[in-house]
């Protein structure tokens, strides 16, 4: 019984990754700035890869079908997870501070930029 | 499964072409790693993954490194 | 649970996921910059790292889990080497 | 005879052949050593997966995958599983070769980068056309 | 010139594509049936039932590389050395340079997380090369990823961190012949153990063969370590590793060391 249960939480939770990589995708086609696209990255790395890989961990848990090396595959996505939930900001952040720092994309439309003036660009 | 891997192909085209015509050699780093990343999903769907856990270091953690490092003591762009 | 449950679920989640990857793809082959390129790389990558996982379960191949974490972990290197290479210092200082 | 599968392993290896055609360009009309080397890389790269192609093992159901060369439940393993493990595995032997072939390429491309390092301090410049004293 | 070449390339391209198209299906594709060697080697990989041929390995590339076809992957390593050697000698020089003043290296948070992240790489890297017996990886697969993390310090703290750490070129000499000489010693340690009791032995040899009766155990301790194929794949790990850090470390000496000889020597 909890074996199922476990089962369909996994299930659900792999589809909610699907479903926010998707709109995460569409978002970094759709936005027009850089720094705006990191906030679809955010979104396609913690809700796109750490919810399913969760989920993927909850499923192997909770079926028999995988044999004695499910177990496996549980560590493995665990650990994963913890990979993507520090390595992916950090990497972000790096990209973001060094893009912004060198002037290689403006910050355009822009209300107020404090780290350096001459990025901002005022619209009209 | 197959039509997965068949998409990654064309894609895989796509980025080499990129690669190859790129003037400005930073670029064609980039462009390098993402047929690197398409090329490792095709050794997992062709169910080799001894190939996956030695490729994946050495095309996208050692290569863009090592041309990176040369481009940044040398020239950055290609003349025409 | 039945395996065959969660097969036919993966089938049904699979084309979502094809058609993200597209779509980062078309962002990583087109983006202006050379910072945009590199964060839909990124963003691609990690999304395959969990895609690489739910293929394990639906291959049935516990071992194949193994390719995920070494791709979750070196692509934040790719971020490194351009974040350095932007900053404009000597890449051993 | 002709099947869907067929179509699609057929456009993988036109790809690959593409591939290929386009690092040869690379590496003969490239003018730029760093430029010759990344074509490089690529057509090892497209190489290996020639041989891993050859040694891949098509589904023989729609529903039965061809499984990765490693015998998962190696302790009491029976007569029959094992028969039924060297029915559905691929071929292991390219991925041992291409196993070797991608860190030794690694290897002489960091050579490569080398020598090209040492170009541009003795010359000052990477361009095949302007090296003009290595010619004769 | 040019476009004589350029045509010849397209013709090549035409001909070679024309000829997968009318051979595809029977011998370019890959079919549902694998060549009768593979299976073989398959059979091989782990089978109680055959103890005089088997390697007692349940992952077949790691006995191939290893036991199978393992003079190839020798040959392979003394290129691999060779191709370091060249590197070393062209990248070398008497150069002598200072640790600049001022910051080094990316920003904290980066650093924070280099600091966790280096050592699950070493951990991850230990576990692929040690379990490569059982699950995918071995030697080669544990070395290049291992080989990331001395150059990920590099690049986020600097070149002057490692070597303060104890990262130095001649530690990764030493550590690189050791692995070396591991390979070399565990290539002929059978021979080596048959030569007194009189028993016919080969060289590269893991389990019993039908004509010599001596072997290195399969199990340790109720643990299968395959015999040679454990001992290999770390001292491969050790090589490989210590090759590519020696190579990381000389080419991002700063390229004003260089510099600063050559207007000396102009002097």
């Amino acid at each position: 019984m909890i074996e199922d249960i476990l089962v369909v939480i996994g299930m659900i939770m792999i589809g909610v990754g699907a479903v926010a990589d998707l709109i995460a995708a569409i978002g970094m086609n759709r936005f027009k700035n850089f720094y705006l696209r990191l906030h679809a990255a955010t979104i396609g790395t913690i809700w796109g890869a750490f919810v399913p890989l969760i989920g993927a961990s909850l499923v192997a848990t909770g079926c028999y079908c995988l044999g004695s090396y499910r177990w496996f595959v549980t560590g493995g996505g665990i650990i994963t997870a913890f990979l993507v939930l520090i390595l992916a900001p950090a990497g972000s952040h790096a990209l973001a501070r060094a893009t912004h720092r060198s002037g290689l994309v403006k910050v355009e439309p822009c209300v107020v930029d404090h780290l350096n003036e001459e990025m901002c660009v005022k619209e009209g | 499964m197959l039509l997965v891997t068949a998409l990654a192909s064309i894609f895989s085209v796509i980025a080499v072409y990129y690669a190859i015509m790129e003037k400005n050699l930073v670029r064609a780093v980039v462009f390098s790693a993402i047929q690197s990343t398409i090329y490792a999903f095709i050794y997992y769907m062709l169910m080799a993954p001894d190939i996956v856990l030695v490729y994946i270091p050495v095309a996208v953690g050692l290569y863009p490194a090592v041309i990176l490092i040369l481009i940044s003591k040398t020239e950055k762009v290609e003349k025409q | 649970m039945d395996f065959s449950i969660i097969q036919s679920f993966i089938i049904y989640v699979l084309p979502i996921y094809m058609v993200a990857f597209v779509l980062y793809t078309i962002r990583a082959l087109k983006g202006p910059t050379i910072s945009d390129q590199v964060l839909a790389i990124d963003a691609m990558s990690y999304d395959l790292a969990a895609f690489l996982v739910v293929l394990s379960i639906f291959f049935k191949e516990p071992i194949l889990i193994g390719t995920a974490i070494v791709l979750a972990l070196w692509i934040y290197a790719l971020d490194i080497y351009i974040a350095k290479y932007l900053e404009k210092k000597e890449v051993g200082e | 005879m002709i099947s869907l599968s067929t179509y699609l392993l057929t456009i993988i290896i036109t790809s690959m052949i593409m591939n290929l055609a386009l690092a040869l360009y690379g590496i003969f009309f490239k003018p730029h050593l760093t430029k010759k080397i990344i074509a490089l890389t690529i057509l090892g790269d497209t190489a290996n997966t020639f041989a891993i192609i050859v040694g891949y093992r098509r589904w023989v159901f729609s529903n039965t995958p061809s499984r990765p060369p490693v015998l998962v439940n190696y302790t009491n393993v029976s007569q029959e599983e094992l028969i039924k493990f060297v029915n559905t595995a691929v071929d292991p032997l390219p991925q041992a070769l291409v196993l070797t072939a991608i860190v030794i390429g690694l290897a002489v491309t960091l050579f490569l980068v080398f020598l090209a390092l040492q170009i541009y301090r003795l010359y000052g410049t990477l361009d095949v056309r302007e090296i003009k004293r290595l010619k004769g | 010139m040019k476009h004589v070449l350029g045509l010849i390339i397209i013709l090549l391209f035409i001909i070679g594509f024309s000829l997968v198209l009318t051979v595809a299906g029977n011998y370019i594709l890959p079919s549902q049936e694998i060549r009768s060697l593979a299976k073989y080697y398959l059979y091989l990989a782990y089978n109680p039932w055959h103890r005089n041929f088997t390697v007692m390995s349940p992952e077949a590339v790691t006995s191939i590389v290893w036991d199978f076809r393992g003079l190839d992957t020798v040959f392979e390593t003394a290129v691999f050395y060779l191709a370091i050697i060249g590197s070393i000698a062209l990248g070398r020089g008497i150069v002598k340079y200072s640790k600049p003043s001022g910051k080094l290296g990316l920003s904290l948070i980066v650093k924070t997380v280099t600091r966790i992240s280096a050592v699950m790489i070493i951990a991850v890297a230990a576990s692929i090369a040690l379990h490569g017996h059982l699950t995918p990886g071995g030697g080669f697969q544990g070395g290049a990823t291992a080989a990331v993390a001395p150059l990920l310090i590099l690049i986020i703290f600097s070149h002057y961190y490692l070597l303060e750490k104890g990262v130095t070129k001649d530690l990764m000499l030493f550590l690189r012949s050791l692995g070396l000489t591991g390979i070399g010693i565990v290539a002929i340690i059978v021979y080596l153990m048959a030569l007194p009791q009189g028993i016919h032995a080969y060289v590269l040899q893991n389990q019993p063969k039908p004509d010599s009766s001596i072997g290195l155990p399969a199990y340790i301790d109720g643990q299968l370590i395959s015999g040679t194929l454990w001992f290999f794949n770390i001292s491969e790990f050790f090589a490989v590793m210590a090759g590519f850090t020696i190579v990381f470390l000389l080419i991002t000496i700063p390229e004003r060391a260089f510099k600063k000889e050559e207007e000396v020597e102009r002097q």
